[in-house]
């Protein structure tokens, strides 16, 4: 990537990107986006770049430390590994990683609370659902993808009760792959099938076929990580979106203000790192009480009087 | 609702692009071409097909560019494995990894995002729906009459007759002034066709194009030409099988929990067992994989 | 004038000058031998004229014009046709499938099947030819797939037939078959040119006989007004006055080799080799007959430990073979010539040197713990190449490129240099020329001499009536009984091949 | 930090695993089995290295572990291989998806993660580092010296003079003695060995395993074999200019912005455009990808 010049008196930030770089519409983008926030409101000095292979994580982030760099972002789960070792070798630069956590003391790691914003999905599902069944599709079956299922579950269970309707079914799938949409819309086939009229997917592009399958079956289904309301009107009721940007700006901006803190820090609905998006897309098929309802429910999980659990009892990570 | 009728409508979604490139592969190997490049006419298939409907808003017209993605694929393949010395294998392997990338770098150019093309608009997918014969697409039924008509092809006209021998002997084949180079190209190019037609169908079923879209299904075709011992019919129903065993398991995980490990694993495992299990007569074209010409 | 003709034909391949300044004709209603020693330029010359090959300089003239032959399929359409010496054909096919391949009746592009079948069964009705147009190909002996090649030509109309040593493999039976049919064909205007090392061939069918001799013309002779010495003599010039006589060995010794009741399992059930007993004394050459097909291979795998047998015993010297591996039974004494040389016994991208020591037991001395010692490998390829007058004399030249009578040479010389007590050798002379086919039975004589026993399969009666001391016939796997050279000796053995004559 | 040094540094750290690899695919091609099985060995070799570390917290009995691991994979492979009549190429492909699956099974029942296990500890990291020899680890160096082994052994061992025999003429090994399945299986797990040493450098030059670790240098070791004709030498040279294409792209995406796709689809262009242009003498072994005992 581009490597910008000292300017005196400014932080600079550098951004790792994970394998794949810009262009997919998702976490990659939405660092990129939080880092053009940050120079923007703060005036921070930034480059990012964008590693061909896993292996050169690890060189990326030397080189941006090496360069002195004074906060460096490592995008993604995988990165996790690369980053403990760099940040042993260079205690004093700042680090941050997304989606992980590394521990060490100059690591800070931005994570986020799914359960909370899937929460919110769920509920919405319920008051959407005619059937009383509503559908997960996962990409794989792994703890990390349990905290989507767990919080829409409790979502949803506990909106029906608020409706007074009797508990309805969540049915949960596993495509086995985040890159096989055919699968997907297959596996939405089969929801369908056994009566599910909304179904929430966290399968990455897996995930493209869940919601061309409940186009297909004329049912609601729900955008995860990005924004994807814009992908199917009328079908993609919502989405549960993972602000990476949002972490990575609060980060910079702890950076500039003089206090970042290393330690974990979990994003949910308090602090909009994650949540349920309403556009224009959507807008139609959300009415003024569901709405209403929603932000209710934001309310208040955002002041603690409603915890949602990450994981079912019994359940560790 | 009836279960058995939906498990036989969901075998059949599974099948088609399944099928098509079995039946791709059936006719390619047969003339001696080994086809490791099928999941690359998938993917061409498949992203022509999203990227053609998306430029023209016209669905045949969407569907003809995905043809003829896969057809420019093959024919770069065709090329490279029969004017040249170049070994089959490695031919399509390269080819696979080569356009696998080549598409990704297409979504980027085209449409700036690495993951997948645009959803196909609502008009489009309400005319595909519209499409359906007796609840499956076009290309379903268009699959299921390919077996007959690929076998048919082989065993009883002048073009199957040569393309079973130049995958036998195509030194005999030619001194009988048989073209050998020109019947595989031919039967690489069919291949293409058929495959491309699978890679337009994933693309059409789902409504966009995403990147390593083919999912192996490539690789499972050529398994079940090698297991349906290189035959048409025997292929495809090695194909059909395959089919049936997924839709099976994706209709057993909404009622038992079966980690979806065993599954994905499933496929490979009983393509090892079956493959050992063949003995005897199970003999690929003798000529399967030998250069041209030398 | 009719006839087909070549004209100052040159073609080299890289140094080798394999024609040069060729002149030959055959005239229609003519049948002309074409010999010469092996790498003479026979296969050549008819691959040029049936337009496989493109010569560098002359011309090939048909009934008085030049045609140009861009390939067989040129050839064919101006009634030339050849008929290889190593058959190209596709096993997996019909029979009718095969013979219309490239010019398949139908309309469009519908493959007719039965018009396929009824045109070869026609054509082949009307030359008396015996075969079976749904049959596979692959299924075939080897006589019927001669049969197939002949039609394939036939029903293209060809006016002149080329055979590349058709004999070479075939019975005596289908010889006769083969010489009859090519007598009417000519008999009907067609020119035929058969390629054989077989002089008294040439002295049954033949009336005229071109020789070449190391890429010339070296004469032309008519046959009824030649004998085989001076025939001889333009094939080899002076370079040999006689070929080396092969005396019969002396009286015979003790039993080396004891085979009782040997069966091997073939194909569909039944016994490839079905209760056979024999003894190979040392000092001895036995002789092992049979149309092909009939246990002979099966019997000789069995022996060298490739196959497995199913009932039986077979003894060397008193010890049981028959629980050992094929390394041990080397080890113990056996040797083996396998018939197929290019694919069973020789591994032709491998130097003359590897193949030489290739298996050897390890006290053989080319390694020491696993490793090639490289200086006595090639010592050992050079003494060989030497000793058996490989050529060209390179023992580090791959086996692939020396000419089919070389790479025999060098098989023979690895299985020779063991000192086996037992050799079992199936046609160990096949394709070789005059010379070399003499120093091969001189070799096998040598060896008996020295008190090792020879056990010689093959389907050339005179030939083993020459070399042999006693003649095994088998048939349908079983030894159908024994004959010792004298007179009528062919006929008695010939009978016996066929089921004919008393069991023993 | 001079750039030129660092581009050799470079290259060297790529070559490592695809030299290996090569290595192994010659021996096992030379034999006649056709290797597509590499990418599962340096798979099963990573994920056994990075297991088997921090199960027992030694290095030495981690990078046995995952030889262990890659052996294992080989002898299966082998054995279908050998004692089948099963078809290389589609057992080949069979294998690598099914270990690919295998090892992402294997991920989420012993470190329940999706897609990497847990990093070594420092202080492993500390002792690799300090095991080093001028800069690189000792298995590169042990890369490096295993290309004359191999030729030596292919060229002057009675092994080998064994190994290429049965390649080219297993029938003609058999009836002197020679066991052809014993030679292949052998040669196949020799290629195990040499290419799980790869897969062990990838878990611990990474410090963990992740899926897909591979990253089709399976693959592209197998295009070395045949663009370096067969032989260890020039194979190896094939291995050694990827390694350095690949090094020279990464330096240049840190100085330029190309697109990371561009980069990716280099290798098999070049493979494609090399194998296209090998003319003559490239011939593979007569009996590659024939099965034993028909
Ligand atoms: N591919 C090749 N490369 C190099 N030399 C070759 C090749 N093929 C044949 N030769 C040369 O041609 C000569 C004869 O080959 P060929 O097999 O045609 O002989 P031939 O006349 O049939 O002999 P034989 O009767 O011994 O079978 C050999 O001496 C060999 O050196
Ligand atoms: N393809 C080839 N490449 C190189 N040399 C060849 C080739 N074919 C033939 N020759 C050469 O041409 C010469 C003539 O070979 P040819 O096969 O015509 O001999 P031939 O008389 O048929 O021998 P044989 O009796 O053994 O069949 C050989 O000595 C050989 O050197
Ligand atoms: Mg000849
Ligand atoms: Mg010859």
């Amino acid at each position: 990537g581009e490597v910008a010049t000292p300017a005196a008196g400014h932080h600079r930030v550098a951004v790792v990107l994970s394998v794949g770089g810009l262009g997919d519409r998702s976490f990659n983008d939405m660092a990129h986006a939080g880092l053009m926030d940050a120079q923007r409101e703060f005036g921070v000095v930034v480059a990012y770049g964008e590693p061909a292979a896993m292996s050169e994580d690890e060189r990326y982030l030397d080189f941006y430390a090496e360069q002195g760099f004074d906060l460096v972002f490592a995008v993604g789960f995988f990165m996790a590994s690369s980053l403990e070792r760099v940040a042993a070798r260079h205690p004093d630069t700042r680090f941050a990683i997304i989606d992980a956590v590394v521990d060490a003391p100059n690591v800070a790691s931005l994570v986020f609370r799914e359960h909370e914003g899937s929460y919110l999905v769920g509920a919405l599902a319920a008051r959407k659902s005619k059937s009383g069944i509503v559908g997960i599709v996962k990409g794989l079956d792994v703890p990390l993808l349990m905290r989507f299922e767990h919080g829409y579950r409790q979502g949803f269970d506990a909106e029906r009760a608020h409706l007074g309707l009797p508990p309805g079914t969540v049915l949960s799938m596993v495509a086995g792959s985040f890159a096989d949409p055919v699968r997907g819309k297959e596996l939405t086939r089969v929801l369908t099938q056994q009566g599910v009229d909304v179904v929430f997917q966290a399968a990455g592009q897996t995930g493209n076929g869940v919601i061309a399958g409940a186009k297909e079956a004329g049912i609601f289904a729900i955008g995860v990580d990005a924004n994807q309301n814009h992908e199917r009107p009328g079908t993609v009721l919502t989405s549960m979106v993972k602000r990476v940007d949002v972490a990575l700006r609060e980060a910079c901006r702890a950076l500039v203000e003089g206090r970042f803190e290393p330690g974990v820090h979990a994003f949910g609905v308090a602090d909009g790192g994650v949540g349920w998006a309403l556009d224009e897309y959507n807008r139609p098929l959300v009415s003024a009480a569901d709405e209403a309802r929603l932000r209710e429910i934001e309310r208040r999980i955002a002041s603690g009087a409603l915890k949602v659990e990450a994981l079912p009892a019994g359940d560790a990570e | 609702m009836s279960a058995p009728l939906d498990l036989v409508d969901a075998t059949l979604r599974e099948a088609t692009p399944l099928l098509l490139a079995t039946l791709g592969g059936v006719l390619s190997e047969r003339s001696g071409v080994i086809n490791l490049g099928l999941e690359s006419y998938l993917l061409a298939g498949a992203f022509g097909a999203a990227a053609g409907t998306l430029f023209t808003g016209s669905l045949v017209l969407g569907a003809a560019i995905g043809l003829a993605a896969a057809l420019v694929v093959a024919l770069l393949h065709a090329l490279v494995c029969t004017r040249t010395r170049a070994d089959h294998v490695v031919a399509g392997v390269a080819l696979n990894l080569l356009i696998d990338a080549a598409t990704i770098a297409a979504l980027v150019s085209i449409y700036h995002t690495k993951g997948a093309s645009p959803p196909l608009g609502d008009a489009l997918m309400e005319r595909l729906a519209a499409a359906k014969i007796l609840g499956h697409a076009p290309i379903t039924w268009l699959a299921l009459g390919a077996v007959p008509l690929v076998a048919w092809t082989l065993a009883r006209t002048k073009p199957g007759l040569r393309l079973r021998a130049v995958g036998e002997n195509p030194a005999c084949a030619e001194s009988l002034g048989v073209s050998a180079v020109r019947v595989r190209v031919l039967a690489v190019l069919a291949a293409g066709l058929l495959t491309g037609l699978g890679g337009v169908y994933l693309a059409l079923d789902v409504g966009s194009f995403s990147k390593h879209m083919a999912g192996g299904r490539g690789y499972l075709a050529l398994a079940c030409v090698v297991i349906g011992k290189w035959r048409p019919w025997t292929a495809a129903g090695a194909a059909l099988g395959f089919a049936l065993l997924t839709a099976l398991a994706n209709q057993l995980q909404v009622v038992t929990h079966v980690p979806d490990e065993i599954p994905r694993m499933l496929p490979y495992v009983v393509t090892l067992v079956v493959l050992s299990g063949i003995v005897g007569r199970a003999r690929p074209p003798a000529a399967l994989g030998e250069p041209l010409g030398g | 004038m009719s006839g087909l003709e070549v004209r100052g034909v040159t073609k080299t391949f890289g140094q080798t000058h394999a024609l040069e300044d060729v002149s030959f004709r055959v005239a229609r209603g003519e049948i002309v031998g074409l010999i010469g020693e092996n790498g003479a330029g026979k296969t050549t010359l008819l691959r040029i004229v049936s337009g496989f090959l493109r010569p560098d300089a002359g011309d090939v003239l048909v009934d008085g014009s030049a045609v140009r032959l861009r390939g067989p399929r040129d050839a064919a359409s101006v009634g030339v046709g050849m008929v290889h010496q190593h058959f190209l054909l596709i096993p997996e096919l019909t029979v009718a499938e095969n013979v219309v391949l490239g010019r398949e009746p139908g309309r469009g592009a519908l493959f007719d099947r039965g018009a396929a079948a009824r045109e070869v069964r026609a054509c082949a009705a009307r030359f008396g030819l015996d075969v079976d147009p749904t049959a596979r190909v692959g299924d075939l002996g080897v006589a019927a797939q001669q049969r197939v090649e002949l039609l394939k030509v036939l029903v293209r109309g060809a006016r002149y037939l080329l055979l590349d040593e058709p004999t070479g493999l075939l019975p005596p039976m289908a010889v006769r078959d083969l010489f009859a049919l090519v007598r009417r064909l000519a008999s009907e205007g067609c020119g035929v040119v058969l390629v054989t090392h077989r002089l008294r061939e040439v002295f049954a069918v033949c009336g005229r006989a071109t020789v070449l001799r190391r890429g010339r013309v070296s004469g032309e002779r008519d046959v009824a007004a030649s004998d085989e010495a001076g025939l001889a003599h333009l094939m080899i010039g002076d370079d040999l006055a006689s070929p080396p006589a092969t005396g019969r060995g002396g009286p015979c010794g003790a039993p080396l080799l004891r085979v009782a009741s040997l069966t091997v399992a073939g194909r569909g059930g039944r016994a490839a080799v079905d209760a056979a007993s024999l003894t190979v004394h040392a000092g001895e050459i036995v002789g092992l007959a049979g149309v092909a097909g009939s246990g002979q291979r099966e019997l000789l795998e069995a022996l060298s430990g490739v196959r497995s047998a199913v009932a039986g015993t077979v003894a060397l010297c008193g010890v049981s073979l028959l629980p050992m591996d094929v390394a041990a039974r080397r080890a113990a004494g056996i040797a083996y010539v396998p018939e197929d040389r290019l694919h069973d016994g020789l591994v032709s991208a491998l130097t003359v040197s590897e193949n030489l020591v290739l298996g050897a037991a390890p006290d053989r001395g080319f390694a020491s713990r696993g490793w090639l010692v490289r200086e006595r490998v090639h010592r050992e390829g050079e003494q060989a190449v030497a000793a058996h007058d490989v050529r060209p004399a390179d023992a580090d030249a791959p086996c692939a490129s020396l000419s089919g009578g070389n790479q025999q040479k060098v098989l023979l010389a690895r299985e020779l240099r063991s000192r086996p007590k037992v050799l079992l050798a199936a046609e160990p002379a096949r394709g070789l020329d005059l010379l070399a086919t003499a120093a091969v039975h001189a070799r096998l004589r040598d060896l008996a001499d020295a008190g090792g026993g020879v056990l010689f399969a093959g389907t050339d009666l005179p030939e083993l009536l020459d070399v042999c001391d006693r003649v095994l016939v088998m048939f349908a796997g079983g030894i159908a009984g024994e004959v010792r050279p004298g007179r009528d000796a062919e006929e008695r053995i010939g009978l016996l091949m066929t089921g004919g004559g008393p069991r023993p």
